[in-house]
């Protein structure tokens, strides 16, 4: 009964396309950003900012990025955790250059330096597929956090070879450095989010979005129907990139708060793809979904044993959360091979037909 | 003739039954129902075609006596299959091969990057009788398919559509089986060859005294060459009998093979009406 | 009353093997004190440890997990004691980093919150080139010295002193960087010294990395007694890895290992209690475990210090604060906790965050690191200006530091 | 086989090959081989305008790589293709869309994970230009377009009566439909030429007169021209105006259906004696 | 500065041939360790399509478990067959627990389960048999360990003998597999069953047996590379890190081909020494052996996208 669709009918194609062809989603969505926008915020502990929420919309960020590009254009890549870096190390060198400049707009424009750098290693993924292209893409992830190491210009000639966020406020308001209140940043983030995720969901349901589709269900066939495979798989390595290198810098300077080379280094990429894959490939909602159950499992998992009493040590704890973490991952591949948005997706269906079972 | 009513005792006590499915049901993804309580027998040397249309759940029989399934998230929820008397569900598909009941898969999978002749000899993969016993059936597989016999060494992912059909025979032909269950096997193939195929069927039905399942689209040749035929529809079997009475049926000669009424009907000036069948109404 | 003091240690991950015996010797002697004396000053001490696996990103949200109730912050390693370094200013705990971090903190007008006692990496780069050199920097003119080191931040900490150095004496400095996915697989590295022929190769190894470096180095025959590590290149089990070979290869120190009045009362109130994570007892006689008792030590010292001067037993993280900065470790201190000559004496103030205590050269002669040298002293007269220097930098760049006008020194 | 020849005669006759109608497509002399295999040879043969030519011979004969050559995807090596009079040079096949020659292929070849609707619209990739901007805001311009070609869409989706299916991912459709869906694809690109590949293989007779009645209507209708491969000799002889016969990727017949039918060369190597 | 990088590079490797017939036999060594890890992956992708990250992490669960055992008291001789036990029922679970759910998914969700295996593993293995460095049994094994001193051109190449024991090794693993795999009826089935799982199912391959097969085979492979590995540098879980070196290699020589796993491997290993020696070191700062080889193997792919060995990628239409 909660998902009627019957009787809502759409006389026009602009209704039939509008982003919410059945009212109950509307509300849904409706409900979720009260919830982010007005009760978090009113509810959530210091901790929660710093170690839930605003992880789970970066990594979400992150994760829909790679989604574009793996999920919708089915190009497999291994090495968004460097784009996240050119973001970063690009919204970095913008605030040391011009201190002044509003972060915002260091960010967005951050966003083109790694859709640059996205495409020009993305231009192998015309000739290379599969695994093939998936070991390129490592490429570009060992180069990189190799070049944020040796070129010092990067990171200002800084003894420890790390980028420190320093303090910047937009209209008054401190937002990043070590002063910032963790609502702010949180709101800072919140946005950013969900203007991008806006975006994507426009970019997919259109024109981009089905040469991308094309492209990874068949690329040969979506060749001779006239699609360029050159413009589907770049576009999908620049918007890919871009919203990527965004989220790279929501997480140093929103975030962290600082970074070395390393936290670019593979594992993020891992953990990014696990997001993706987890939450479901081809999927907007996925993302959000596979970033609340990456970010919360460990912690979850770190409190677990204290919660019910049970004395252990934290290395073997970590040896354990290690393990499960792993078994989990299988587990839900099991499950539902293609994520937790095609389980929402059956929900949801089953909700539409309900009460009766088909 | 009669539709569907009783077959089990009409048909099992049969001794000379080599291949018994008693009323499967089959469900894909825990939710997707395709067939709907299946029966059918085949009696020992026999050629039975299984027809109908697209959809309508042939392949799906053939991987459940096969026990394909299990690849496919699909699983036989209801009903017993005897294949030699002995129920074969839980089998894996290795052991019914074993057994003598082999598949030859719809859309020709061949091994792409394997040679033919490699592809042939995988073919023999469960036999134990030895190199030379396998080594003359192959002469024997080159001997019903001389075409194969000119490609053996090229990569059977670059041979046309007809040379991977009769690959996969061959192959299905190198375990030695005493029951084949063949799937569209005229799907694609010139008419020249479809013949050459089915020719071939009966060649060994006859010589070596194999039993096949088969399903066709191509109803014409089906009912030609087979002595029995099941029609299925969306999951049950509407209609079986001789492939003589089959061939006379009004409903089959109106619906596949278009010769209903006043003979065949051309391609070009079908008008569009709805149909129905009569077994449905 | 309670004295909640997390730990950010790492039992696993690439630099477990060198990490679990400083992490088992910190909390031995924390739970010997609680055993011995019920605590400190009537206070229990809660040792908490938080998994980081040397992960500055997973070091970070140990951080901040633990910063509620912590009263101080072991960050562990460098790249973590850098990031949450500007944090702690606005959290108000202190960073407790003795023989790692960033050498400049040691100038505590800039860094009122951070603390690397007894001695900092560019000490530790000054005492071992005085070495090398017999104390004399000149007489390595014209001479070769190769850094092999870790390329993640601690490794590059000693570069800017050693530029420095040689280019004041003349000598050419040589850094050599090994990746972190490159520890175990150093030919590269060796080959260029085998090329380069450096007259010294100093190690700042970590982890995997020194095991693999004393291979390589037996392998191109590298004299051992040109290879000098810094106090992580000296434990002892990576030096078992190639033992007899390993003769020869030089560590500096400021611990040296033997047995000491308080390694009995650790033995007998934790070890032989069943209270230790040790995996065997002989595992005391390590020079890293008796460092982590040492590392401890100072922890509890400045919290005594700060019982002392505020009068209660439940001090909290700005009280401690002011005790590491008003440690006074003398040889008599020592003594008293049975830790004579195990250590160094030293004392902070308010300009003066290390101590600078100086150390000693140890050397592995097959079978254990014995000390071959007496006291070494750093060339303070040298690294100050350096250290003041980079600390206004990096006040500078990370703009707006807070001054100390809110903890004037007294 | 009488029976083809009986019902020629029954069947309203096929327009006559008019002999001054426009050629859209002339191959001329095309050679293709791939390493040492000779897939076509020396072949020549033309297309005109409005017709529906089929191409049919043995399995292996290189009828499917003749539809490649046409469009784009192979190149041979010998010989030349003039489209609308003009000699082609290498063309990409995105190109040979643009120029208006569409296809569907032998086994299905649809976008899997894309619903009927997206795969169809898919087909117009190439005639639609909103920029980047406007897609990601859904304003303005993209939304015109979008809703543009969403009608003309519309319009295939009820001519071919596959309004039900309209958001259905086609992986799920059973095998007809999705070659009805492909059909639709390829009338989504608007061309001046379709090339279809085996359209009926696998199905059962009632879809073949359905997909029958389509091919004709499309012909009819909106006068384009068809190049057909197909197997079942039934709809070849009844479809198509003229018939090219390869073998071993020779060409060893061209003419009208019933012409084709009796020559001997074409029995021998195709339809077998009994025929 | 063009002299600098395009001329003088190659002056100094005549300037000083000893040297560089070192390098060579560096690059050539770890080339052949690369191959060993290589080769895992080859055949666990050849039978079934599965790019196994988990290679990298069993070659370290092997090399603990021997030494685990070993230190436990059991003597080298049945240390090792035990860790074979060992590795034999890590196979048959992992197709158990892994594979079977998992069959004919997707090959980049059987990629994320074998990342999950990876961590799973990295996490039992840390808890059973800790996180510190252990020496390898080397001589316990009969593994020499000393040290040919060649002296050409005046100067010196150092060969250890336990190089020559992991080359030798690598050799009889690969001639080993190349017969196993193309005269074998289980080498057929094995190629077969990458081809497609449907059809070698319909003609009575067993997907399990061959599966747990494969998979122990990977698992002795992983073995012998954890043994030569460990007996250069420790056995820690540091060593995890080696398995990425695998994957230029892979590239390069194609993923479904052993001989290819050996040839990029030695390709890889002396190139990337040459070019971190004579450029990298000088000119770009060093450490390029990160990514030189994945750049390098790039760079050969835009040529041939399916390797130098790799099987052609069939695409028709
Ligand atoms: N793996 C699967 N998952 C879900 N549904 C399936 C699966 N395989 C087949 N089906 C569905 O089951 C029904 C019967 O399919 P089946 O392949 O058995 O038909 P068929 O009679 O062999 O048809 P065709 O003539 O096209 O080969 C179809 O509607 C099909 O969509
Ligand atoms: N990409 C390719 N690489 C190598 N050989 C090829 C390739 N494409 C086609 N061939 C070969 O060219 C010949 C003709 O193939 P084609 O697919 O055109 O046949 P066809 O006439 O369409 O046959 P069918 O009726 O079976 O589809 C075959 O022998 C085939 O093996
Ligand atoms: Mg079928
Ligand atoms: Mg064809």
């Amino acid at each position: 009964m909660i998902f009627r669709t019957a009787g809502q009918f759409k006389t026009s194609y602009e209704a039939d396309q509008a982003l919410f062809p059945i009212k109950q989603d509307f509300y849904l969505v409706l409900g979720v950003l009260l919830l982010a926008y007005v009760v978090f915020p009113l509810t959530a502990s210091e901790f929660a900012f710093k170690a839930l929420l605003v992880p789970v919309l970066i990594y979400s960020l992150a994760a829909l990025g790679l989604n574009i590009l793996t999920g919708y254009c089915g190009q497999l890549s291994l090495g968004t955790a460097a784009f996240m870096g050119v973001g970063a190390y690009a919204t970095y060198k913008f605030m040391s250059i011009f201190p002044e400049m509003n972060i915002f707009v260091a960010i967005f424009l951050s966003g083109f330096f790694s859709a640059a750098v996205g495409v020009a290693f993305g231009l192998p993924s015309l000739r290379i597929k599969g695994f093939y292209l998936a070991i390129a893409t490592l490429a570009a992830q060992f180069f990189l956090v190799w070049l944020f190491e040796k070129w010092a210009w990067l990171y200002n000639y800084n003894a420890s070879g790390a980028i420190e966020v320093s303090t910047s406020s937009v209209f008054g308001i401190t937002v990043t450095g070590p002063t910032a209140l963790p609502i702010v940043q949180y709101y800072c983030v919140l946005i950013v989010v969900t203007l991008v995720t806006w975006f994507a969901i426009n970019l997919t349901r259109g024109r981009y979005g089905r040469m991308w589709k094309a492209t990874r269900d068949m690329d040969i066939a979506a060749e001779l129907v006239g699609i360029k495979l050159i413009t589907a798989k770049l576009t999908a390595f620049a918007v890919s990139s871009y919203i990527v290198g965004i989220a790279g810098g929501l997480l140093v300077f929103f975030w962290k708060g600082a970074a070395e080379p390393n936290l670019f280094d593979i594992p993020l990429s891992f953990q990014i793809l696990f997001i993706a894959i987890i939450g479901g490939l081809g999927s907007i909602l996925g993302n959000y979904l596979g970033a609340i159950l990456i970010v919360a499992l460990p912690v979850v998992l770190n409190l677990l044993p204290n919660a019910l009493g049970i004395p252990i040590d934290s290395a073997t704890l970590e040896h354990l959360n290690v393990m499960i973490v792993g078994a989990l991952i299988i587990a839900f591949l099991i499950l539902e091979p293609h994520g937790l948005a095609r389980f929402y997706a059956i929900i949801r269906e089953k909700l539409i037909l309900w009460p009766f079972p088909y | 003739m009669n539709v569907h009513a009783a077959p089990e005792e009409a048909r099992d006590d049969a001794t000379g039954t080599i291949l018994s499915v008693n009323n499967i049901e089959v469900i894909y993804d825990h939710v997707i129902l395709v067939l709907k309580g299946v029966s059918l027998t085949v009696p020992k040397g026999g050629i039975v075609a299984l027809l109908g249309a697209n959809g309508a759940g042939k392949t799906t029989t053939l991987k459940a006596v096969s026990n394909l399934l299990g690849a496919e998230r699909g699983e036989v929820t209801k009903g017993k299959i005897l294949f030699k008397g002995n129920e074969v569900q839980a089998l894996s598909p290795n052991e019914l091969v074993k057994r003598g009941c082999i598949q030859v898969m719809e859309g020709r999978h061949c091994f792409g990057h394997l040679s033919i002749e490699e592809n042939l000899l995988t073919g023999a993969y469960t036999r134990k009788d030895g190199q030379s016993a396998i080594k003359s059936d192959l002469e024997m597989v080159y001997e019903y398919f001389p075409r194969l016999r000119e490609r053996r060494q090229s990569q059977a992912g670059y041979t046309s559509g007809g040379e991977q059909q009769m690959c996969a025979i061959g192959r299905a032909l190198m375990s030695r089986p005493t029951m084949i269950l063949l799937d569209e096997p005229s799907m694609g193939l010139a008419p020249q060859l479809v013949e050459e195929i089915f020719e071939i069927v009966r060649k060994l039905n006859q010589n070596e005294g194999v039993s096949f399942l088969l399903a066709e689209q191509n109803t014409n040749v089906a009912l030609k060459y087979a002595t029995y035929g099941y029609i299925l529809e969306s999951g049950r079997i509407v209609l079986d009998g001789d492939a003589k009475t089959l061939r006379e049926n009004e409903d089959v000669k109106e619906f596949y093979l278009g010769t209903g009424g006043e003979g065949r009907r051309s391609f070009r000036n079908v008008k569009h009406y709805k149909r129905r069948k009569r077994w449905l109404a | 009353a309670e004295i909640y003091i997390p730990n950010l240690s790492y039992r696993t991950g690439p630099f477990a093997a060198t990490g679990i015996p400083l992490m088992n010797g910190q909390r031995d002697y924390v739970e010997m004190l609680n055993a011995r004396d019920g605590g400190v000053g009537g206070a229990k001490l809660i040792f908490d440890e938080c998994e980081t696996g040397y992960n500055t990103n997973k070091g970070v949200e140990c951080y901040e997990k633990t910063k509620s109730k912590a009263v101080v912050t072991q960050p562990w390693s460098t790249g973590i004691t850098l990031q949450v370094l500007p944090r702690t200013n606005v959290d108000k705990i202190p960073i407790l980093a003795p023989g790692y971090g960033f050498s400049p903190m040691a100038d505590g007008e800039v860094f009122a919150w951070a603390f690397n006692p007894p001695i900092s990496y560019w000490d530790g780069a000054s005492m071992i080139l005085n070495y090398i050199s017999d104390g004399d920097l000149s007489s390595l003119n014209g001479k070769k010295v190769a850094l092999l080191h870790l390329d993640h931040p601690f490794g590059k900490e000693p570069i800017p002193l050693i530029e420095k150095l040689a280019e004041e004496n003349g000598f050419e400095f040589l850094p050599i960087p090994v990746g972190l996915k490159e520890m175990q697989n150093q030919s590269a590295q060796w080959l260029q010294i085998r090329r380069e022929r450096p007259d010294f190769v100093i190690m700042w190894g970590w982890g995997a990395m020194n095991a693999g470096a004393i291979t390589e180095a037996v392998k191109t025959r590298y004299p051992m007694d040109q290879f000098v590590g810094v106090w992580w290149s000296g434990y002892d089990g990576d030096l078992k890895l190639v033992g007899e070979k390993g003769k020869g290869y030089k560590s500096i120190s400021w611990n040296v290992p033997g047995s000491y009045p308080v390694m009995d009362d650790i033995k007998t109130h934790v070890v032989d209690a069943g209270n230790s994570l040790l995996d065997s007892p002989e595992d005391m006689n390590s020079v890293f475990y008796q460092r982590g008792i040492v590392i401890s030590m100072i922890l509890v010292e400045g919290i005594k210090a700060a019982q002392e001067k505020f009068g209660t037993p439940e001090i909290n993280a700005e009280q401690l604060r002011w005790g590491l900065e008003n440690l006074n470790i003398t040889d008599e201190v020592l003594a008293d906790l049975g830790m004579a000559g195990m250590t160094v004496p030293f004392s902070t103030s308010c300009t003066n965050h290390t101590g600078h205590g100086g150390g000693w050269m140890l050397e592995w002669n097959g079978t254990e690191f014995v000390q071959v040298s007496d006291k070494l002293m750093p060339d303070r007269a040298v690294i100050e200006p350096l250290e003041k220097a980079k600390a206004a930098e990096y006040a500078e760049s990370n703009a707006p530091w807070p001054d100390r006008s809110a903890l004037p020194c007294e | 086989m009488n029976a083809f020849v009986a019902d020629k005669a029954l069947s309203s006759a096929n327009p006559s090959a008019d002999e001054d109608r426009e050629v859209l497509l002339n191959v001329e002399n095309v050679s293709l081989s791939f390493g040492g295999v000779k897939a076509i040879t020396d072949i020549s043969f033309d297309i005109l305008k409005g017709e529906i030519r089929a191409i049919i011979g043995p399995n292996g004969a290189g009828k499917t790589s003749m539809l490649n050559v046409i469009n784009g995807f192979y190149h041979p090596q010998e010989g030349t293709i003039t489209w609308q009079g003009k000699v082609r040079n290498k063309i990409k096949p995105h190109e040979a869309v643009s120029q208006g020659i569409a296809r569907t292929f032998q086994n299905v070849a649809l976008f899997k994970g894309m619903s009927t609707l997206d795969n169809i619209m898919a087909g117009r990739s190439t005639r639609m230009k909103a920029n980047i901007f406007f897609q990601m805001i859904w304003y303005g311009a993209a939304m015109r377009e979008e809703i543009e070609h969403r009608k003309r869409v519309e319009d295939i989706i009820d001519f071919l009566e596959i309004q039900a299916i309209r958001r259905t991912p086609v992986g799920k459709l059973p095998y007809g439909l999705q070659k009805r869906v492909e059909l639709a694809r390829a009338l989504a690109m608007e061309p001046e030429l379709l090339l279809l590949d085996e359209p009926m293989a696998g199905m059962n007779l009632e879809e073949k007169e359905d997909m029958s009645r389509f091919i004709v209507d499309v012909n009819q209708e909106f006068g384009t021209t068809i190049a057909l491969i197909e197997h079942d000799m039934g709809v070849v002889m009844d479809l198509s105006d003229r018939v090219v016969v390869l073998d071993y990727g020779k060409k060893i017949a061209d003419g009208r259906p019933e012409e084709v039918q009796a020559n001997q060369n074409v029995i021998d190597a195709y339809l077998g004696v009994a025929h | 500065m063009l002299y600098d990088v395009l001329i003088d590079p190659f002056v100094q490797m005549f300037a000083l041939p000893d040297f560089f017939l070192q390098v060579l036999w560096e690059g050539f060594v770890s080339g052949v360790l690369y191959a060993l890890i290589a080769l895992g992956f080859v055949l666990i992708y050849k039978s079934s399509r599965i790019f196994n990250f988990a290679q990298g992490i069993m070659v370290v669960f092997s090399a603990l478990t021997l030494v685990g055992l070993h230190s436990m008291g059991v003597p080298a001789i049945a240390a090792v067959p035990l860790t074979l036990l060992v590795m034999y029922l890590l196979a048959m679970s992992i197709e158990r627990v892994v594979l079977r759910p998992l069959v004919n998914q997707p090959d980049i969700i059987l990629f994320m389960a074998t990342i999950g295996i990876t961590l799973f593993l990295i996490g039992f293995g840390q808890l059973v048999f800790g996180g510190d460095n252990k020496v390898m049994i080397t001589e316990q094994l009969g593994i020499p360990t000393g040290a040919f001193e060649l002296e050409p051109f005046g100067g010196f190449v150092l060969i250890e003998q336990k190089d020559l024991t992991a080359v030798t090794l690598a050799i009889l693993l690969v001639v080993g597999l190349l017969v196993f795999l193309n005269k074998t009826k289980m080498g057929r089935a094995i190629r077969a069953l990458g081809d497609d799982h449907q059809a070698a199912l319909s003609v009575g391959i067993s997907l399990s047996t061959i599966w747990v097969l494969v998979w122990f085979i990977a698992g002795v492979i992983a073995l012998v590379t954890g043994v030569v590995w460990g007996a250069r540098a420790g056995v820690s879980f540091a060593l995890e890190v080696i398995a990425y070196k695998a994957l230029p290699v892979l590239m390069l020589g194609g993923l479904e081909s052993v001989s290819g796993a050996i040839v990029g491997g030695i390709a890889i290993g002396i190139l990337e020494k040459i070019f971190e020696i004579y450029w990298g070191q000088p000119f770009l700062g060093g450490n390029t052996e990160t990514w030189f080889p994945f750049i390098f193997a790039l760079l050969v792919l835009l040529f041939r996208p399916q390797g130098l060995f790799g099987e052609r990628i069939i695409e028709r239409i």
